[in-house]
């Protein structure tokens, strides 16, 4: 039915490197560009991207709102259960954004519970949320923060001691910000490296597995690894791991 | 001998627990002036408003024109009247109020054509040539284009007059018609209304305290207080002759605040 | 360094989806307003309750959570709206909900001296609303009628939160793309003042224009 | 997708917690806006023009602009210059702001409603102005105002989740980040929304209340 | 000879481009009670309220008590008045207006403290004894702790020449005090300044359509058309024997409205 519609609606986050969006409005990334090219083969001639926030892509997609989602959605066992992800497609560890020669030392999430005083900013329903949650740091020291910029701009202003990302988002916001001030600490301790792939509903197991045929193609032909690397990704760390691995199955 | 043209019978009207008209009946016949005074509170416009239907009553009956005024024949039985037949029975009272009431969005002719355009079907030629000939009688005729908030208050309560007499209807009430105006305003709307009683048959309602008016105008005068009649006869007679304590006080006070009788 | 004229013709664009919602939206809150605010007048009873009902349910929940059912709850009901047409729904009928109120108000407002007035006359209940009510509670409206469409103006910049692409939602992507935040945010706060002054403009004009020759109407 | 008891039972405390922090906004903004905006409506009517003029304009100006988008400023931009704000402290002051441009308004309708003729009987007993918005105006014009005043607390009640745009956890963003982490979006979002129609009812009596101590808005 | 206590030289006055008192000139002794009529809009009021600074001067000039009104001196010219002086003159000055205007949230007795409390300082029980004894001249004692709504207009407007009169000023001004007024109530409030006018030797001037009262009241009638004095004089001569045509045809106009002069 895809194929009938012509398009394909995909869920994008507003985070590069793994979506950006041109100054004529084009929706370009690593996520997008691959997704838009295994659709053209399974004979879906185009994708409507929506930019949408990571805490309201599992429900849009559920309530129907979108057919995939494409936007750095790391896998994990719950998400899993959530939604049929596709097999890896970019893969990234975590990394700290902080202040220059990073005063307080920190390089895993258990540093930040173990500062009283510490607040760790993070994208609310991320993966780094979650992680920080897990590594005991208390809600009230967890901020929410909408988007990368406001991130920085919290850690500039200092009201957060660290910013939590994936390596290669960090490494562009630190790009655009191109503030001295401010250090990248990659990957996190004790954080493992995670993949996101593309998610569809539980329902479109068949659509899926299509897509992950088509997938397993690029990646054989190299044509996988000269959309992503451009933009900073290893397309070798995606083939080298597997969703069953990911997910815990 | 003719039959009245109101009846009005054990009239009981009450605001909460405020008794306003209390057992009041009179009749008034056809082409009958009659003027109502009686000090502030005592139930005058009440009457008037009742008679228009704009209160409901509490008890008693009124007859307008041979027909029961709110009530109604339904099956063999008496029922409060409905929308419709107090829409039937409107047709025979018009009413000038005390702050004139104009539509303030429709010209002066406007004002006078609406209601028989809409509760006639007259068409338009009709109505505005009949309006014309009412807005020359109150001489206003040349203000037919303005704008009521362009008129003065004497203007403006001519042409409510105007108004109402485009119904035709045979029965026309007045509640204090000149107390909204300025003194020098007064005359040109009562030397209207003078005219208006001398030249038509029509029955006429009149709640004023202008004694003196009153005592021109009127065939018989009825003297309010507390919801009752207290006295009532020609206007001679109540005027220069109050039987009653009650009526002479209030002639005594209206006189000492600068009223010719 | 960024390609700013690209970037702030992607915030026009996001100003064009912003009017587009305003406009829409009005018009829907238009129809609720008259709709809602007149059965609340009703003489029958169970328009009256709906009108009610109507009213305080979109005045009582927050246009946030509208937009959120709208778009997220909505679909599990087999209705899936279009972003446009769940932002249009959403603002339309909540602002719709205060504008009845406003239509209410406004009619109740007519002194009562015009409603005896019409009933001397002898017109209908119809006839009186037609030809007396209505013209005169028109003009009493238009104010907050403007400032009701300001206020939808204002709800439109929820909508970027269901990533919907008005002004607000492109500056926001403006300033990820860019990492610069007063360039944008500072353009579309002069935007949106702006079409607060067009929409004020023209009804200041709209309410002239009603009121010719009405002036002490009160 | 299916409703789940056990589910909403078990975020309750959470957007309790978020309930708590949403009212105590609500009231502080609340607070901001009464004062600030009688000071707004006062000012805006001042006979000096280099006064008038520019509060009139900043008036028009916040009013004509969207709420998220001045927090975002407030937040985000004030930084630069030096201001740095506290989450909870911007938001309040946002909101504050936002709304005493309203209830600027609402006291600007209370005031004209004050009869001419009580202004000249303050001038012919020979008051100075600022005894007579003290003795005469005030008293006069705010208490009719109490039940419109009332409405923009419940207004401003229903706009606090614009805050998760600076990172306040109120009730709409502690449900969102619930729903964040289950997956679940019904449960949360009709509980808030259930939240936000009980206080309004309970608001609605309130009101009802109000107005029947302070009589009708301009009436 | 005693000099004027109020000196008005050739004054105007214009709303946009309505010239409504134009190089008016009269001056008023001390101790003078004068009664200003004249038709609606010939600017009655406005001088009153020019008086009572509630209005602003489009030229000429007023002298109150020796000191000009809406002028004052610096650096040896004359410059318009600012808000202290007139803050300064207002002391000489008391005014009653036709709607009363009492301050509706404060009860009768803080009604006529409130100005000597603030203006002069007054303490709390001084003030109130002396409005006590003001309230006693007016016949309300014992509405002291009324509020203003439950009080009669006749009496309202009672309060309101107390609270006037609190303040002691030399000069009173008042407007139409009557008119708004049913005539029932209309005789007790002219009984209370028919008193004050006896017993005190304050410079009165009366606004008034109560033509019979103005001739008892007044030492001295004005009568004003378009922002001009037509005809001056005692008020024998003015109501008996006007020599004005324009005099003669309004008086004539109150007569047939029904009002004794
Ligand atoms: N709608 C109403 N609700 C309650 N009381 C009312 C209402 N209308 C009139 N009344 C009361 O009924 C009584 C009679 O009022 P009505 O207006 O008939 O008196 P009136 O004789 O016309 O007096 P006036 O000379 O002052 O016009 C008054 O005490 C008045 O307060
Ligand atoms: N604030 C104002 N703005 C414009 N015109 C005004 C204003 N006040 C008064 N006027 C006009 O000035 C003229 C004189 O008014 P004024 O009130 O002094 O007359 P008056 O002699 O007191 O009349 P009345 O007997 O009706 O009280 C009138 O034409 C009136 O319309
Ligand atoms: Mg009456
Ligand atoms: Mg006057």
């Amino acid at each position: 039915d895809l194929k009938e519609q012509g398009f394909a609606r995909i869920a994008i986050a507003n985070e590069p490197p793994f979506t950006a969006v041109a100054a004529d409005g084009t929706v370009s990334g690593a996520a997008p560009d691959v997704a838009r090219e295994i659709f053209k083969r399974l004979g879906v001639p185009e994708v409507v991207a929506s930019i949408s926030e990571y805490g309201a892509m599992i429900p849009g997609l559920q309530a129907g709102r979108h057919d995939a989602i494409t936007a750095g959605l790391f896998m994990k066992p719950e998400r899993c259960a959530a939604v049929a992800y596709s097999e890896p497609v970019l893969c990234d560890a975590e990394a700290f954004l902080l202040p220059k020669g990073n005063p307080k030392g920190f390089k895993s999430y258990a540093d930040i519970a173990a500062n009283p005083d510490a607040k760790i900013g993070a994208p609310g329903g991320g993966t780094e949320e979650k992680l920080a949650l897990e590594a005991g740091v208390p809600r009230d020291r967890v901020i929410v923060v909408p988007d990368g910029q406001s991130g920085v701009k919290m850690l500039q202003d200092g009201r957060i001691d660290v910013y939590s990302l994936p390596v290669l988002s960090i490494s562009d916001l630190m790009a655009k910000a191109a503030d001295p001030n401010l250090e990248m600490v990659a990957p996190v301790i004790g954080a493992p490296v995670y993949c996101d792939g593309a998610a569809f509903r539980t329902e479109d197991a068949a659509l899926r597995d299509a897509f992950d045929v088509e997938l397993a193609k690029m990646k054989e032909s190299g044509e996988f690894a000269a959309i992503i690397e451009p933009y900073g990704f290893s397309a070798a760390a995606a083939i080298s791991t597997s969703r069953a691995t990911l997910c815990g199955e | 001998m003719t039959t009245p043209i109101i009846r009005i019978n054990q009239l009981d009207k009450s605001f909460g627990t405020l008794k306003v008209l209390d057992g009041l009946s009179f009749d008034v016949m056809p082409g009958e002036k009659l003027a109502l005074i009686g000090p502030s509170g005592s139930g005058k416009t009440t009457i008037l408003r009742i008679l228009m239907t704009l209160e409901t009553i509490s008890g008693g009956h009124i007859e307008v024109c041979g027909e029961q005024l709110y009530h109604m024949q339904k099956g063999g039985t008496e029922v409060p009247a409905n929308e419709a037949h107090l829409h039937h029975m409107r047709r025979h009272i018009g009413m000038v109020f005390q702050h004139f009431n104009l539509f303030p969005h429709k010209s002066v002719l406007d004002n006078v054509t609406l209601a028989p355009m809409l509760t006639k079907g007259e068409p338009k030629a009709k109505a505005e040539a009949r309006a014309m000939e009412l807005l020359d009688m109150v001489g206003l005729a040349d203000k037919a284009k303005s704008m009521p908030s362009q008129l003065s208050g004497g203007q403006k309560q001519r042409v409510a007059i105007a108004r109402a007499l485009a119904l035709q209807p045979r029965i026309m009430l007045f509640d204090e018609v000149t107390s909204a105006l300025d003194p020098e305003l007064v005359e040109e709307v009562l030397l209207v209304m003078k005219r208006l009683a001398a030249e038509t048959d029509m029955t006429m309602l009149l709640v004023t305290h202008e004694m003196g008016f009153a005592h021109e105008f009127a065939d018989r005068v009825l003297f309010f207080d507390k919801g009752r009649i207290v006295e009532q006869g020609p206007p001679d007679q109540i005027f220069r002759n109050p039987e009653h304590e009650r009526t002479q006080t209030f002639l005594r006070k209206i006189i000492a605040a600068g009223h010719r009788v | 360094m960024a390609d700013w004229s690209g970037y702030l013709n992607l915030i026009l664009q996001g100003a064009l989806v912003t009017a587009q919602l305003t406009v829409y939206g009005s018009i829907l809150a238009l129809a609720a307003a008259f709709l809602a605010g007149l059965g609340r007048l009703s003489q029958w009873r169970a328009i009256r309750w709906l009108s009610t009902i109507y009213i305080e349910f979109f005045r009582g929940t927050s246009i946030y959570v509208q937009l959120f059912w709208a778009y997220f709850v909505l679909p599990f009901m087999g209705i899936s709206l279009s972003p446009m047409a769940a932002g249009i729904m959403a603002l339309g009928l909540n602002v719709g909900a205060y504008a009845a109120e406003v239509v209410r108000g406004a009619i109740l407002s007519v002194p009562r001296d015009q409603y005896e007035a019409t009933t001397a006359l002898n017109l209908t209940r119809f006839q009186r609303m037609r030809h007396v009510i209505l013209p005169q509670a028109l003009p009493l409206m238009l104010p907050t009628f403007g400032n009701n469409a300001i206020e939808l103006l204002k709800a439109t910049a929820v909508v970027s939160l269901i990533s919907l692409t008005d002004m607000t939602f492109q500056a926001q992507i403006v300033r990820a793309q860019t990492g610069n935040t007063l360039i944008p945010f500072a353009m579309i706060l002069i935007l949106y003042f702006a079409m607060a002054l067009i929409i004020s403009a023209s009804m200041r004009l709209l309410e002239r224009r009603m009121t010719r020759g009405l002036d002490g109407v009160r | 997708m299916q409703w789940d008891w056990t589910f909403v039972a078990e975020i309750m405390p959470t957007l309790l917690q978020g309930l708590k922090l949403t009212l105590l906004i609500t009231l502080l903004s609340a607070i901001v806006a009464a004062a600030l905006g009688l000071v707004f409506a006062i000012a805006r009517r001042s006979r000096n023009p280099l006064v008038a003029r520019p509060v009139s304009f900043v008036i028009e100006f916040i009013r004509g602009t969207p709420l998220l988008v001045q927090l975002y400023f407030i937040f985000y931009v004030l930084p630069d210059v030096g201001i740095l704000l506290p989450p909870l402290v911007a938001g309040v002051i946002g909101m504050g702001l936002h709304y005493a441009t309203y209830t600027a308004e609402v006291y600007r309708a209370g005031i004209e409603n004050v009869p001419k003729g009580q202004w000249e009987a303050a001038r012919a007993t020979n008051l100075t102005t600022r005894q007579t918005w003290v003795h005469v105006i005030v008293p006069q014009a705010v208490p009719p105002m109490i039940p419109a005043l009332a409405n923009y607390l419940i207004a401003m009640f229903k706009e606090t989740p614009l805050l998760s745009a600076i990172t306040v956890l109120e009730l709409m963003n502690q449900a969102k980040s619930v729903a964040n982490s289950s997956y679940r979006y019904i449960e949360p979002m009709t509980m808030v929304g259930v939240f936000f129609l009980g206080m309004s009812l309970v608001s609605v009596v309130m009101l009802r209340w109000l107005e029947h101590r302070f009589g009708r808005l301009g009436k």
